[in-house]
């Protein structure tokens, strides 16, 4: 397991060599265990820096963030700016390089593996042992393969896999596989799956396959996922946390209309709403699939998506079914190369072709 | 919102028909008075591959009983590679329609040439056919007020 | 009027009042949530800690329809006013910090210009309480901005939860109602009851919360602090996305827009849906201009607005304590700290000279 | 609300629309159109009185777009197009909506076809009220065209262009002009020899100084547009000197090196220094590299070592060279179809069974036998040879559906030849049809059947195998029903003619497309035969289909002429239908130019950049585009969702 | 439903002027009630204009609350729902509801000479003072209005101006003259402190593009006038017109109730949310 020292130690010789302008990272917030986001650009800063299975944002997000940050203010400058990453966050930072919307050498790239682990899913915490209150805890932590929670008075040493995020329990990646410096090592596949030292990792897809087993009628799957679309607030939430939602306009939320004092009276005026601000059925299924076709190819599956929607929308399946076809039927691997041409924007002639009459 | 069933509905089908040959296919189709259901509204677009899935969907939001998308057969795409694009892309239009609960019958894609004015006609005969036991769609359609 | 309702008849009570639409917390995929309920149900109970959504959409829906419009067939416009006429319903199990939040919308909506959807829906609403023995939430700060655990504000029925048992006290003539309705379910309350409900109130007021802190004078200090450079620090990992205020029982921003079905000729509503001051073309112009054109901006509005503008207006901070936006933001932002954090920053800069 | 001032005009197509569309319906339901000012329905809105009604009305309602629900856009847009713009619109102020093609004539319930006739009508009002007025996009051009291929086709395009006073840039992948007509012996029907006809023009070719002659080249990458195309073109390096060799022999003596002569089609060997044959232009020897022992004087360096001339040298590379041209002749002919596929016949596996161009050279005066047709296992002249036709052809379950066209001519010549050596031989021709379409081929081959006195057995062969030293050949002769056993000497196959090798290459740089069975794909069977959908890109020869020498040269006259025409313009005009792209929401990720299929886009700053001359307006790039920055104009998706919502309005 | 304040009344557009072309476009739209009762509205009140299917949009009420046959609106081709009132012709029916906000204390400024500096489209807000001060002449001092616009095709209410100049001192300016402008070349607040209107006795009306305002604040300071004696309109974006959409506020203030109408002693309290 990587030494949140080791980590801090990285980060204040990077700021103090002036090698980067800024490392995005984690700190402990005000909310008790949880970790939150941080862009620290002092060397004494540093010492804020955490890592432990609260770690679960995907810090890609803030790369977009800075570049916009920087469009906005006319900020050119020439040096990167650091950034940790796991497995999960850097298949999103490369997916943004394949994009061309960050540069390799705008980012210096700090590698944390999972290793055997991942990250903790807060709501699987409720009832996974005897008195916890997830509430009261102070403190998660890794522990080999177990995550080791603190309340003021008590420790639990709960098996990492019961509490996991789906994402990290399937994850193929938990190293990154982009990086300008690593911590912790690549586990070897068996250290993931199946040995009886490391957690129990699903395989890939495993939720969407369990959902599809389910759910295995057109009427189960409508009964399903009308219920959940229902529920949508189009908070945007989803949206937002995603880091390959970078678009300046997004097509289906109208709430990211930019004017520039080139725009036109006849633009904004015939400016397209596809979808209506309402959060009524039609308009989430038109949101939330435009949204899955979008990130077809480039959803890296990171969860975050998921893990914030306030109403609990299982929007991971959407995005895994996506990759899993991307996958399974085109070859395609999103986040795995820079050079790649997208999913999209290529073809193979053996795809599939029997659906076509 | 569903009518009964019984009630004989008339399946309402947004057909993208790519100009160079599914549109003249269409064209041969009447040429030659082969005669299939009035069911489908084509609207040209250059190519399949500029159909994109916002259309599908938009369609189907608005109401559509059926969507199909048609485009040259593979190789002879006008503009070489547009069909190819868009079965990849249009692939994925259906199976998330599918994995959402829509009836897989209700989006189509065909390859028609423009010597296939019988195979154009059969397609929409066919594609009515498959739709009318379904009913109206309402599953994605917007609600009225 | 104060009564005693066993827990186990908790749904004989909901039975007894056939003329309501009864909404109670119910889980479902993974959340609680205010669903109707059918009287009798015998696994009817309030075990819920908060509801993720506050029963605010029952007055004020996240889509209301205006009117509809369409063309005469010489062309000119038409409208058709919607008027929602709802039953009689009634919310069971709502939390004092919600009840609150409904006194901050009545506020809203009822007040100077009274908005005939609101009241429409708001005239045939009565909410039975529950008050909380413990704050359900490590988040609750009900203590610090005016609320209680026992608080009995918009509210019609207090529940107090005597680990059997029920006390259930009316605080509206319509409490009084649903009080009487339950006639056969409901029993008198002794002096015992009184006092273990008693007792309970003070444990809870007792009961440690995260606190804002000096709340009184908050107020004047966000002024003070209106250009500190905090704000945009605070809002450093915010992603702009809008569930605080969307989850927040008394956030009341709307927008109103026209959603056609049908251009030509003209068909459609003109609908109102929640908006949110967190997103970025919420206060944009057409001309491209944005008064609160980034995050530190949007931050401050929110907060301001709930501990700053509200509380000029009405003398109540808007902010019920209910924990919800430090719950479910996806990166951690904390009203409280954020208070806590400008507050004391104005607090030691030096009193500007006037 | 579009703001537009639109007329439409409903056309009854005498009854051909108005027996099932009721057209006054669908006039008055458009009428209440938003943005519809004025209607009307006409007996025939092509006919000058219909013409007319629109600009007149056009005139009196102060419009500002038409739209004309008639017969398909294929036949009348144009037509109306120019009627608009007669009356002062633009060409793009005047829709279509077709209700005859796709209504009328495919519906016989009037309730429904006016319906439908409505909906369509209804999508090209909206489609109308968000169209700008577009301009042609107008552009240079360069009066040079690229030939690819120097067969017959090739040279006889090349010297016409180069006639009508155009430079030209022959490219040919062999070591030497001429293409296949070069291996032929005579020609039907008129017997003249091949190579007395040809070389003549080749030597015209070589020496025209318009023509500029690139031989053992290929051309690479194809980009630009009509008019102003840049080719990049490989040439292999040339070892040997065009301008110093002497032609005299001495390397070709001393070369160690043996190999089938591929330009004898296998039937003679040559050296890895070698002329192709002695007509060869360039008139040069050639050192083919792939055969010779190393280029390296340490290993062998005879060739180099023996010639006078000193025009040999051994490190030479390939060359690039990039070229502006204007338009391009793609003439890159045919291969026989594959011996592999066609095991049953023994081609390959039995010496004495051979194809037709293999045939040819034996009969020829330059081939390897100097014209004596002798079979090559013995060397001995043939007594009983058979001739099968159609072999591989016009069978589409197994082979090649389509007629190669020329098999029946050329084997009735085959026959005739072989029957003027060899009197008293017998030859048999296995046929299905006899397709002799053209000046004087039937005669030809009633003369063959009649006084050469040529056995035609209708049927086809089962079976061909080695028999001691005979190819015994069993088949049917259908017209009498009886089994035909036959014990010959030679058998000659007509083997199916397919696209070449080259011509699948060519396709995929000049992204031009092809047809089914791999032949270029013509703009319209009908109307634009030799011209490619690729503006500026023409066709000649049998890469477009099988033909015959004559036919060839046709349209390698007429690819010319078009190219002529095309490039006698002072300046040219591309569709103004373009994409667009919105720079603001554009984010530089690269899509559009991945899915392109004219590269068309390029990142400049880091926003994607449109070419306008470039761009077909396809839209696939508008398909990919996640951020709606890239839009078709005139097919915006504000449009698409105005058109859909059309259809579907309740 | 009783007192529903989102549902428009129907006007009908009775006559259109077009004020300004371009890509900028203005055009007074004049509208009448149709059946409805209307409404009576003060100087710099504004009133929510819809057209069905496009949206609402807030537009300052620019005809005078003397006038009750009709009322007055300058649009400015600006986005969805004023490019849709650029394409409607006469006889159209819109809708409308208000009237919303406070209003110039006109009444508190009898006997004050009135100096009005508008530039661009924000001579519509101030336009009905002007037309009162003009009709009950008698009851205010001198009127001297400055405005000016980008060139001489920018400046609206054209005619008007010119009728005005027998009441009133009329100054108009242009940053970019054609060949027929003899006026004052140059922006508004320069023509402002070459005019030098004196603070006695006067109050300062002034509405425009907010780098203008900025300009013309100080320039009136400079010329003596006191925050008390300067009026301005703000304009945040809204939506319901009756302090609810939460998104006009100025702190604590909705612009749409407590507004547009700010003396400058008022406005500069606020924080700069505008
Ligand atoms: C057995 C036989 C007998 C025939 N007899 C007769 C007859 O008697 N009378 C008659 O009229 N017709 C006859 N023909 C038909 C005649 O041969 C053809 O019509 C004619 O040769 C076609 O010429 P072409 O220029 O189209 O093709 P080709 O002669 O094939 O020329 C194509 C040229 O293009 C070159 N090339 C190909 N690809 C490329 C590339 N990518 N880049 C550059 N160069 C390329 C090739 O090397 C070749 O030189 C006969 C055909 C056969 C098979
Ligand atoms: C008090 C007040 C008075 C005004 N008076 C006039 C006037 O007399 N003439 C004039 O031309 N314009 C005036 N405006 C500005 C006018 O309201 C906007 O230009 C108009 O709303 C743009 O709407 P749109 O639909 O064309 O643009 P879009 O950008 O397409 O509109 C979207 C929606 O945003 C809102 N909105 C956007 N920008 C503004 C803004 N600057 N102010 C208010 N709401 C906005 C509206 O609700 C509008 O429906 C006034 C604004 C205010 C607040
Ligand atoms: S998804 Fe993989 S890389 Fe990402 S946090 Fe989980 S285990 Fe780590
Ligand atoms: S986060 Fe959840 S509720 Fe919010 S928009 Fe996304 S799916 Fe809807
Ligand atoms: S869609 Fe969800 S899982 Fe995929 S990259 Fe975006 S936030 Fe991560
Ligand atoms: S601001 Fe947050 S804590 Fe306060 S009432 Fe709203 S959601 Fe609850
Ligand atoms: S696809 Fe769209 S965003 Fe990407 S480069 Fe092209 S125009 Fe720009
Ligand atoms: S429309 Fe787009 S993809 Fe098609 S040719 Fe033009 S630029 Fe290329």
């Amino acid at each position: 397991m990587i030494d949140p020292e080791e980590l801090r130690t990285r980060a204040r010789d990077l700021l103090e060599g002036g090698q980067v302008r800024a490392v995005i990272g984690y700190r402990r917030g005000s909310r008790g265990w949880a970790a939150e986001p941080v862009v620290i650009t002092r060397p004494e800063e540093a010492q804020d820096l955490v890592w432990d299975p609260s770690c679960v944002h995907n810090l890609a997000l803030y790369l977009v963030q800075d570049r916009r940050r920087r469009g906005a203010l006319r900020e050119s400058t020439d040096r990167p700016i650091g950034i940790l990453a796991k497995g999960c966050d850097a298949r999103a930072i490369v997916v943004l390089m394949q994009e061309n919307y960050v540069q390799r050498d705008e980012v210096y790239i700090i590698g944390l593996s999972c290793e055997s682990s991942g990250m903790l899913d807060e709501r699987k915490l409720a009832g996974a042992a005897e008195g916890i209150d997830p509430q009261a805890l102070e403190a998660v932590d890794f522990e080999g393969d177990a995550f080791v929670l603190s309340s003021q008075h008590q420790q639990w040493r709960l098996p990492a896999a019961g509490v996991m995020a789906e994402r990290c329990l399937e994850c193929r990646n938990p190293c990154p596989k982009v990086h300008d410096t690593l911590l912790g090592k690549e586990p070897r596949e068996q250290e993931r799956r199946g040995t009886a030292s490391a957690p129990t990792m699903s395989d890939p897809f495993a939720e969407l396959q369990r959902f599809e087993q389910t759910a295995d009628s057109a009427a189960a799957r409508w009964d399903f996922w009308s219920r959940q679309f229902d529920r949508c607030i189009r908070c945007f939430a989803c949206r937002s946390v995603c880091p390959m939602c970078y678009c300046e306009e997004c097509m289906v939320d109208s709430i990211s209309f930019t004017v520039t004092p080139d725009t036109t009276a006849q633009e904004k005026a015939n400016r397209l709403r596809w979808i209506e601000r309402s959060a009524s059925r039609s308009d989430n299924i038109g949101y939330h699939l435009t949204r899955a076709l979008h990130l077809a190819g480039r959803c890296i599956d990171c969860g975050e998506c998921e893990r914030v929607c306030p109403v609990r929308i299982p929007l991971r399946l959407l995005n895994t079914k996506m990759e899993r076809e991307s996958r399974e039927r085109f070859g395609y691997e999103p986040g795995a190369s820079v050079e790649v041409a997208a999913l999209l924007a290529s073809f193979r002639d053996d795809d599939p072709n029997d659906f076509i009459r | 919102m569903a009518e009964d069933p019984k009630t004989p509905y008339e399946p309402r089908i947004v057909a993208f028909l790519c100009k160079w040959c599914s549109s003249a296919g269409s064209d041969l189709a009447g040429v030659s008075r082969i005669q299939y259901p009035a069911n489908a509204t084509p609207i040209t677009v250059p190519c399949s591959g500029s159909v994109s899935p916002q259309y599908i969907l938009t369609a189907f939001r608005k109401g559509a009983d059926g969507v199909l998308v048609s485009g040259c057969h593979l190789g002879d795409c006008h503009y070489l590679e547009g069909n190819y694009l868009a079965r990849r892309k249009l692939f994925l239009v259906k199976e998330l329609l599918e994995f959402i609960g829509l009836e897989p019958e209700r989006f189509r894609m065909s390859w028609v040439s423009a010597a296939e004015g019988a195979k154009f006609a059969q397609v929409i005969t066919d594609f009515v056919a498959d739709l009318r036991p379904l009913g109206p769609q309402d599953k994605l359609q917007g609600q009225r007020p | 009027m104060e009564r005693i309702l066993d827990k186990g008849r908790l749904g004989a009570w909901v039975a007894a009042l056939a003329d309501w639409t009864v909404l109670a917390p119910a889980m479902q995929d993974g959340l609680w949530a205010y669903r109707p309920v059918a009287g009798g149900e015998a696994s009817l109970t309030l075990g819920h800690p908060n509801t993720v959504q506050p029963p605010k959409g029952q007055s004020f829906p996240q889509r209301e329809v205006f009117f509809t419009f369409d063309e005469t067939p010489d062309g000119q416009p038409r409208l058709t006013p919607l008027v929602p006429r709802p039953g009689p319903r009634l919310v069971f199990g709502v939390r004092p910090c919600d009840g609150q939040g409904l006194t901050h919308l009545d506020q809203v909506f009822g007040e100077e210009a009274p908005d005939a959807y609101y009241q429409a829906r708001r005239g045939t609403l009565a909410y039975v309480g529950l008050a909380c023995n413990s704050p359900p939430s490590r988040h609750c700060f009900c203590t610090s901005v005016g609320g209680s655990p026992f608080g009995e504000a918009g509210l019609d029925v207090l529940m107090i939860d005597l680990s059997d048992r029920y006390l259930v006290r009316a605080l509206t003539p319509v409490g009084e109602t649903l009080m009487t309705a339950g006639q056969g379910v409901l029993t008198e309350a002794g002096a015992d009851d009184r006092a273990e409900a008693q007792q309970r109130r003070l444990a809870a007021l007792a009961h440690p919360q995260r606190a804002v802190a000096a709340p009184q004078a908050v107020p004047e200090r966000l002024k003070a602090g209106f250009g500190s450079a905090l704000w945009e620090r605070l809002a450093q990992p915010c992603i702009g996305c809008g569930i605080c205020t969307f989850l927040c029982p008394t956030c009341h921003c709307f927008d109103i827009n026209d959603e056609v079905a049908s251009q030509s000729p003209v068909c459609g509503s003109r609908v109102r849906t929640w908006d949110s001051c967190q997103f970025p073309d919420f206060t944009m112009h057409t001309s491209g201009h944005n008064p609160r054109a980034d995050l530190g901006a949007r931050l401050r509005q929110r907060v301001s607005h709930k501990f700053l503008y509200y509380f000029e207006n009405h003398g109540v901070f808007q902010c019920t304590g209910c924990g919800r936006c430090i719950i479910a933001c996806p990166v951690g932002i904390d009203i409280i700290a954020v208070v806590n954090q400008v507050a004391a920053e104005a607090a030691a800069m030096p009193p500007a000279d006037s | 609300m579009s703001g537009k001032r639109i007329g439409v005009f409903v056309c009854h197509c005498g009854n051909n629309i108005a027996g099932t569309v009721d057209v006054a319906q669908v006039a008055s339901v458009m009428a209440a159109e938003d943005g519809v000012v004025c209607t009307s329905d006409h007996a025939y809105m092509c006919s000058d009185p219909g013409q007319n009604a629109v600009i007149a009305a056009i005139k009196e309602n102060a419009l500002d777009g038409v739209v004309v629900s008639c017969c398909s856009p294929n036949l009348h847009e144009r037509t109306f197009r120019e009627n608009a713009k007669a009356a002062g619109l633009n060409a793009f102020d005047c829709e279509i909506a077709n209700i005859r093609e796709q209504c009328a004539w495919v519906h016989r319930d009037p309730g429904e076809a006016t319906e439908k006739a409505i909906r369509i009508s209804r999508v090209a009002v909206r489609r109308l009220g968000r169209s700008r007025p577009l301009e042609p996009i107008d552009t240079g051009v360069t009066r040079r065209v690229l030939v690819v291929g120097a067969g017959i086709a090739g040279i006889q395009a090349s010297l016409d262009l180069a006639a009508a006073g155009l430079d030209v840039l022959l490219v040919e992948r062999q070591a030497t002009i001429g293409g296949r007509m070069m291996g032929l012996s005579e020609t039907f029907p008129t017997l003249d020899c091949s190579q007395c006809v040809l070389s003549p023009r080749m030597v015209e070719v070589a020496r025209h100084p318009r023509i500029t002659l690139m031989v053992s080249s290929e051309v690479e990458k194809v980009s630009g547009y009509v008019g102003n195309f840049q080719v990049k073109i490989r040439r292999q390096a040339a070892f040997v000197d065009p301008d110093l060799c002497k032609l005299c022999d001495d390397c070709a003596q001393v070369c160690p090196v043996v190999v089938p002569n591929e330009y004898e089609l296998g039937l003679s060997a040559r050296r890895a220094i070698f002329m192709p044959y002695p007509q060869a232009i360039p008139a040069t020897y050639t050192l083919d590299e792939s055969s010779c022992l190393g280029l390296n004087p340490v290993v062998c360096g005879k060739c180099r070592d023996v010639c006078e001339a000193g025009a040999i040298t051994y490190d030479r590379k390939p060359e690039t060279v990039v070229e502006q041209v204007g338009a391009v002749v793609v003439a890159t002919g045919f291969d026989l179809y594959g011996q592999e596929q066609l095991g049953e016949y023994g081609l390959g596996a039995i010496e004495d069974v051979l194809d037709g161009l293999q045939y040819e050279r034996l009969c020829s005066a330059s081939g390897p036998t100097k014209g004596k047709i002798l079979r090559p296992s013995d060397h001995r002249a043939p007594k009983d040879v058979v001739f099968i036709q159609c072999v591989g052809s016009r069978d589409p379950a197994r082979h090649c559906a389509w007629c190669s066209k020329i098999c029946c001519m050329y084997t009735a010549k085959h026959a005739k030849l072989f029957k003027h050596q060899v009197p008293d031989g017998r030859a048999y021709v296995f046929y299905i049809d006899i397709r002799s379409g053209g000046k004087g081929y039937e005669e030809f081959v009633q003369g063959v059947m009649e006084e050469d006195e040529v056995m035609y057995l209708r049927g086809r062969v089962s079976r061909v195998y080695q028999d001691g030293d005979k190819v015994r050949v069993f088949g049917t002769d259908t017209l009498s029903g009886q089994n035909v056993e036959i014990e010959a000497d030679l058998v000659v196959l007509a083997l199916a003619m397919q696209p070449s090798a080259g011509t699948a290459a060519i396709a995929k740089t000049l992204k031009i497309s092809r047809d089914k069975d791999g032949f270029l794909a013509e703009a319209h069977p009908k109307l634009r035969p030799v011209e490619s959908v690729t503006a500026g890109v023409f066709l000649a020869g049998t890469a477009q289909g099988p033909k015959d020498i004559p036919e060839t040269v046709a349209q390698a006259s007429a690819a010319a002429a078009k190219a002529i025409g095309l490039l006698s313009q002072p300046r040219l005009s591309h569709a103004p239908t373009v994409a667009q792209v919105r720079s603001r929401l554009c984010t530089g990720c690269r899509m559009c130019v991945d899915t392109c299929p004219y590269d068309a886009i390029r990142l400049v700053q880091g926003k994607a950049v449109v070419t306008d001359v470039l761009c077909e307006g396809c839209g696939s790039c508008v398909a990919s585009c996640l951020r709606a920055a890239i839009q078709v104009k005139n097919s915006s998706p504000l449009q698409m969702k105005e058109m859909i919502e059309a259809v579907l309005r309740v | 439903m009783e007192g529903n304040i989102y549902l428009p009344q129907l006007a009908r557009v009775v006559a259109i002027h077009e004020e300004v072309p371009g890509e900028r476009a203005i055009k007074t739209f004049r509208l009448e009630f149709i059946d409805g009762d209307g409404f009576t509205h003060k100087c710099g009140q504004c009133a929510m204009l819809s057209i069905f299917g496009r949206g609402e949009s807030m537009i300052s009420i620019a005809s005078s609350p003397l006038v009750h046959d009709y009322k007055q609106f300058s649009i400015m081709r600006a986005g969805r729902v004023t490019s849709a009132f650029h394409e409607l012709a006469v006889g159209a029916q819109v809708g409308i509801r208000g009237p919303f906000g406070n209003s110039f204390p006109v009444n508190d400024w009898h006997g004050k000479h009135l100096v009005f500096i508008g530039g661009g489209c924000g001579l519509a807000p101030i336009w009905p003072v002007i037309q009162t001060a003009v009709t009950k002449r008698e009851d205010f001092g001198s009127i001297t209005v400055f405005y000016g616009g980008r060139s001489p095709r920018d400046i609206m209410y054209r005619a008007e101006l010119e009728k005005l100049r027998g009441t009133a001192e009329v100054y108009l300016s242009v940053d970019s003259p054609d060949d027929g402008w003899e006026e004052y070349c140059g922006f508004v607040p320069a023509n402002l402190m070459e005019k030098e209107p004196s603070p006695e006795d006067a109050i300062a009306i002034t509405c425009g593009p907010p780098a203008m305002i900025k300009f013309v604040i100080k320039n009136l300071h400079a010329l003596g006038f006191q925050d008390e004696q300067i009026y301005t309109t703000v304009e945040n974006k809204m939506k319901c017109g009756i302090g609810k959409c939460g998104r006009c506020n100025v702190g604590k203030d909705y612009v749409c109730t407590k507004g547009p109408v700010y003396s400058w002693a008022d406005l500069k309290e606020l924080p700069q949310e505008y």
